[in-house]
């Protein structure tokens, strides 16, 4: 194997040494730490918080659409709660999770270096997230908000009467938190790489971080302003979307989506990395085309750029710029086919094992090639007119948020979880756990497509009856989902105590990352290393038996 | 086998651990900042989309209401503001040479440029509130398309109203380094916060530079 | 309308158009798994760790295979967007011959009213065949008038016209919902299009006492508000005659040429200093507060009566 | 250390950019049409390039910078462009057949 260094071998009766947790302990030690892996250990149990409130959420949603009648809530309550929903799940779990959590900790190892290039910016960074998320639930205690996610003028700004402003201002703040861990990983990655390590010598996941950096930089300035005139409009009574000034409402939905299309990009791009690394591993090969795969996450960094309008095809927008952005979603789905079809030619070849990560890996291929090609119904212009707002966007957008986003941070949380806390999951728990999200996930989301094609309408909180069958299916598979999600944080509690020790490098990874003790020491290596080969530096013959025998 | 880097011991104080010497530290803090300053010129952007898209929808009130914006006060406002950015930028030289008590001076004479760029706009918005110019219940408007002209203003105040803010920080900043300048923190090389700061001052310029012909230069006067 | 049923019902003549293109996305999706899905299956069980599979020299780099699979799905994809984008520039533009209908969303209720003057909530009653165009606006919020059996939907924007047109097949009732969220009661901004014979619909329209059309309750509001004070022959200001003016293009004082659509003439009603015909000055009042979304809609239907009407000469 | 820029440089920049301000702003007091917007926006182009290039040191730093600085105003003219895209087509859509 000629992977960059040897580590000798720790054995293991010998006192822990001095790693990132031990090393100083009590709360002030975590609260004002400026080391990038406790870093995303906060980022991991912040998000956490908001996955539980959202989904909660969600539960009343599915559980209140048993019925046609709305008997659960009533609509201003079911208003509030799809909105909390979308809120939550998008700006306070998707947005962060890989990059603020796995791209936190595993970066600056990735690349040999020691810290992230700006580490006090990077907790001012948590603490900017933390205070974005207490704002958005005083705004929620105090009543909530029923504009939806996507805040849309002019009842946003004049009709609504919910807590609009203090919920924009979460989200003002915490948008402020993407752009410093953007700025942060995207210097990191130009600067601080270790002697040796070219751009074509990069793990794939760095490549999708620094594009899914690229895109929370030059993305989230544009939501920040336009949160805030939205947020000023309602507050003085008079601004630049109101038709009444000879304002433009649509003009809104332009700044919005010019961010918040860029943003399904910043949440399924680290997944894609993640999947990358998994793939690679669990099949014991080099990724099939390297460069490509790399130039994909780039493309769709700046292809995403151009693609808002398809958001906007019945909103009364010119319809030959309905056509230009049409042509263009389907060019942007162009990079991410590539990828699919290069993740599964990495397999030819292979020896294939499977691992929890990779059955996470796998669900995530094909969950996201469905959730990819749903996709492309709601860019051809004559069907959008049909499904636009209806639950068939429900069910794409959730086919690549759930199925793909959360089972790539599903994956990439099982594979490092032994670096992370030095401790190994229980495997069969692992496995069963994938397979029930998987099954739950499908039978959420697929009846929702034909749903969609009926023409049931989105954000509705009754419905006519002959959509009930539809809406039955969809609970009862969130039922399976929610138990699927609740597996795996209890015995990831349960791997801190009782799990077994991993050694440095339980899956035998080639990544700079395994190459130091686990949990690493808090400089991450003793001495910097020097990289002489590219990544994925494995052989399929060689056969690895990786059912974890503890080194 | 691969060979392994010695720790680097022997470097200053003020380099910080995960960086592995004083050029790699300032090319990453200019990288950043240089990042920064491309959301700023999003952030910036969302309210020069709005006023490009009005401009063209409205151009006719967008004239009428422009000439009602005092270009004196404004131009003036412009020369301060190029003039603070040449003491800024010699106040980065300063530091490069490490000759504090210029540097001290020059800081303060830009923050204190940036001062008299925030009291004239003061004064600009007063005569504004007086003529009741400022969008919202006692807007008034003698010509034609009242709703259209509250929506130049409207634009007017966020642009120049956000630019203030950021002057206003800015000198903020500029104080708080004059003072550690004047407790010698910036000598031997490490005057890297200078310089941030001082591409964070011209970006607040150029900023400037775009906003006083699109808003009071509007058609000719 | 409230049986069960996996596929909606096909009830206007894009609904036919607009399927096709749905059933070849489905094929294709199923055909893009398949080219996923079956390989990653059949690598997953012949190279499974310790099959005695032959693993010497995988390859891990093709520029033939890598642009296979760029360049072919690029082509299918331009062809599946020529073909969406024809059928929506037919599904956009609604036919001038259609059967005129003023759409007016107002926060959780629609009012719609037919050119002969026939007013309704919630509920369109149309004959089977004719080709109808709807031309709508929001009173509040966006709302979106949104019928799945014909496959249209259309935005209803406060502060402009949007429009909308089908051509019903079927005979039947189906499905209005309100598509873009609009508030509390969203989910209940619903109604029924009722697709009848042509003779049940002439009967369905005279029954009730007789309506006046929308031309004619335009001309009366055109007395009432004062527009024919100015805008007449023998008014002593100088005022455009606004015979003959509907569908032409109108030289403005800037130079430009403006086309006297629905959203000029609204526009001149609410902002009249926006764009000034030529030759006049800017003193026409703004009527933006006095006339309600319906009487600006049927003024603009009487404009468009007298729309071919040749303006009087001037009565010296 | 990085080389250190002579001071007659900056002085000469700053003459050069409030020459460009009284320019930009004695024209406007000349009737040009459409003409004194192009003109307008043309000056402060240049004057925020002088500034970018001699102020902020863009002259002869590295590549990356040169990229950093290019890419915010390139991100905007998308924005820009795409969304007048749609607001200057939408007077096209004639009658249909």
């Amino acid at each position: 194997m000629t992977s960059a260094t040897e580590i000798d071998i720790r054995t293991e009766g010998v006192a822990a040494p001095a790693n990132y947790l031990n090393i100083n302990l009590g709360v002030r030690s975590w609260l004002l730490t400026t080391d990038h892996k406790r870093i995303g250990i906060l980022y991991l149990w912040t998000i956490l918080i908001f996955f539980v409130i959202a989904s909660v959420a969600a539960a009343l949603m599915r559980i209140e659409l048993l019925t046609p009648q709305g008997d659960l809530v009533t609509s201003e309550t079911y208003n509030k709660l799809f909105t909390t929903h979308g809120v939550l799940m998008v700006w306070f779990f998707l947005i962060p999770s890989i990059p603020a959590v796995l791209g936190n900790f595993v970066l600056p190892m990735m690349i040999g270096a020691r810290d992230v290039a700006f580490p006090k910016l990077n907790l001012f960074s948590w603490y900017l997230f933390v205070a974005g998320g207490a704002l958005t639930l005083w705004s929620l205690v105090r009543g909530g908000v029923d504009t939806g996610w996507t805040f849309y003028t002019p009842y946003s700004t004049t009709y609504a009467n919910s807590h609009v402003i203090s919920m924009a201002a979460g989200v003002f703040v915490a948008g402020f938190s993407s752009i410093i861990t953007g700025m942060n990983f995207m210097t990191t990655t130009h600067k601080m790489r270790a002697p040796g390590l070219t751009w074509f010598r990069l793990p794939l996941f760095v490549w999708s971080l620094y594009a899914t950096s690229l895109i929370l930089v030059l993305a989230t300035p544009v939501l920040a302003i336009t949160l805030a005139l939205m947020s000023v409009e309602r507050f003085w009574g008079v601004g630049i979307f109101d038709p009444k000034l000879g304002g433009d409402p649509i003009l809104f939905q332009h700044l919005f989506w010019f961010y918040s299309h860029p943003a399904v990009y910043i949440m399924i791009l680290p997944g894609m990395g993640v999947i990358s690394e998994l793939i690679t591993c669990f099949s014991r090969k080099r990724i099939f085309g390297y460069g490509f795969v790399a130039a994909a996450s780039m493309a769709i960094a700046v292809l995403g750029f151009l693609v808002w309008g398809h958001h906007m095809f019945v909103s009364s927008q010119s319809i030959y710029a309905g056509m230009v952005f049409s042509v263009l979603s389907f060019l942007v789905a162009i990079p991410s086919a590539i990828k699919v079809f290069n993740w599964t030619a990495t397999l030819h070849k292979g020896s294939v094992s499977f691992q929890t990560p990779m059955l996470y890996a796998l669900g995530f291929i094909g969950l996201f090639t469905i959730g990819g090609m749903t996709g492309l119904f709601l860019a051809t212009l004559a069907v959008d007119v049909h499904v636009h707002d209806s639950y068939f966007v429900i069910a794409h957008f959730h086919y690549i948020m759930v199925g793909g986003m959360v089972m790539a941070f599903m994956g990439g949380l099982h594979y490092w979880w032994p670096k992370i806390t030095g401790r190994l999951y229980p495997e069969f728990a692992g496995k069963l756990a994938a397979m029930i999200t998987f099954i739950g996930f499908n039978l959420t989301f697929f009846p929702q497509f034909i749903l969609g094609y009926l023409g049931m309408p989105r954000r509705y909180h009754a419905y006519p009856p002959e959509f009930q069958v539809f809406n039955v299916l969809s609970t009862a598979g969130a039922s399976i989902l929610g138990i699927g999600y609740l597996l795996p944080l209890i015995y990831f509690l349960w791997s801190l105590k009782f799990g077994r020790v991993a050694g440095p490098n339980p899956w035998r990874a080639t990544g700079l990352e395994w190459q130091t003790s686990s949990p690493p020491p808090k400089d991450n290596f003793e001495r910097t290393p020097i990289v002489t080969d590219g990544p994925y530096a494995y052989s399929a013959e060689e056969d690895v038996d990786l059912n974890l025998a503890s080194v | 086998m691969s060979i392994l880097t010695s720790q680097v011991s022997d470097r200053p104080a003020f380099v910080a651990e995960q960086f592995d010497d004083i050029d790699q530290q300032r090319d990453a803090a200019k990288l950043g900042m240089w990042i920064f300053l491309a959301t700023e010129v999003l952030f910036f952007g969302g309210l020069f989309l709005a006023y490009t898209i009005y401009r063209f929808t409205y151009g006719h009130v967008f004239v009428d209401a422009s000439r009602r914006l005092d270009v004196v006060l404004g131009g003036t406002n412009t020369a301060v503001l190029l003039v603070s950015s040449l003491l800024m930028a010699l106040g980065v030289r300063a530091a490069q040479l490490d000759h504090r008590r210029l540097l001290v001076r020059l800081l303060l004479g830009t923050a204190f440029l940036g001062c008299v760029f925030m009291s004239i706009k003061a004064v600009e918005y007063h005569n504004d509130f007086v003529e009741h110019l400022v969008p919202g219940a006692h807007f008034e408007w003698k010509g034609p398309d009242p709703h259209n002209a509250e929506l130049f203003f409207w634009i007017y105040f966020a642009m120049t109203g956000l630019h203030a803010i950021h002057v206003t920080v800015g000198i903020g900043i500029l104080l708080v380094l004059a003072l550690l300048a004047w407790r010698g923190k910036f000598s031997g090389g490490n005057y890297s916060q200078i310089e941030i700061t001082g591409l964070y001052w011209h970006f607040i310029d150029i900023v400037w530079v775009f906003l006083f012909p699109l808003l009071y230069l509007v058609g000719h006067r | 309308m409230n049986e069960f049923h996996l596929f909606p019902p096909q009830a206007s003549s894009a609904a036919h158009q607009i399927d096709w293109i749905y059933f070849a996305l489905t094929a294709l999706t199923f055909l893009i798994c398949a080219i996923v899905f079956l390989p990653i299956v059949f690598f997953a069980i012949k190279y499974r760790r310790g099959s005695k599979a032959d693993r010497s020299n995988p390859r891990v780099e093709s520029l033939l295979i890598e642009s296979g699979w760029t360049i072919v799905p690029l082509l299918i994809f331009i062809g599946l967007f020529g073909w969406g984008a024809v059928v929506y520039f037919d599904v956009e533009r609604p036919p001038r011959d259609a059967l005129q209908i003023l759409v007016v969303g107002k926060q959780w209720m629609w009012k719609l009213q037919h050119a002969e003057g026939k007013q309704e909530i919630d509920e369109l009653h149309i004959p089977l065949g004719r080709t109808v165009a709807l031309t709508m606006t929001s009173q509040d919020v966006i709302h979106s008038f949104f019928v799945p059996a014909f496959r249209v939907k259309q935005d209803v924007v406060p502060g402009k016209y949007t429009s909308e047109w089908f051509k019903s097949t079927e005979p039947g009732e189906y499905h209005i919902f309100c598509s873009q969220y609009c508030g509390t009661q969203h989910s209940a901004m619903i109604g029924r299009v009722v697709v009848m014979e042509p003779e049940d619909y002439e009967r369905w329209l005279n029954i009730g006492q007789p309506s006046e059309s929308i031309a004619r309750t335009g001309e009366r509001l055109f007395r009432e508000r004062g527009c024919s004070g100015c805008h007449s022959v023998n008014s002593k200001f100088h005022a455009p005659l606004l015979e003959g003016l509907y569908g032409k293009s109108a030289p403005l004082e800037t130079g430009e040429i403006a086309t006297v659509d629905d959203r000029y003439l609204r526009d001149s009603i609410l902002l009249p200093g926006k764009e000034i015909a030529k030759g006049y000055q800017n003193i026409m009042p703004s009527y933006a507060g006095q006339l309600g979304e319906e009487e600006i809609m049927q003024l603009i239907a009487y404009l468009k009566s007298i729309g071919n009407q040749n303006p009087p000469n001037e009565s010296k | 250390m990085e080389k250190v820029v002579a001071p007659k440089i900056y002085f000469r920049t700053c003459i050069a950019l409030l020459a460009l301000l009284a320019l930009t702003w004695s024209i406007a007091y000349v009737d040009l049409g459409p003409f004194n917007l192009i003109f307008a926006l043309a000056v402060a182009i240049t004057k925020a390039i002088v500034i970018a290039l001699f102020f902020m040191h863009i002259k002869g730093s590295r590549r990356i910078l040169h990229l950093a600085a290019i890419a915010g105003v390139m991100w905007l003219m998308i924005l820009i462009a795409l969304t007048l895209g749609d607001y200057f087509t939408r007077g096209w859509v004639p009658l249909s057949h």
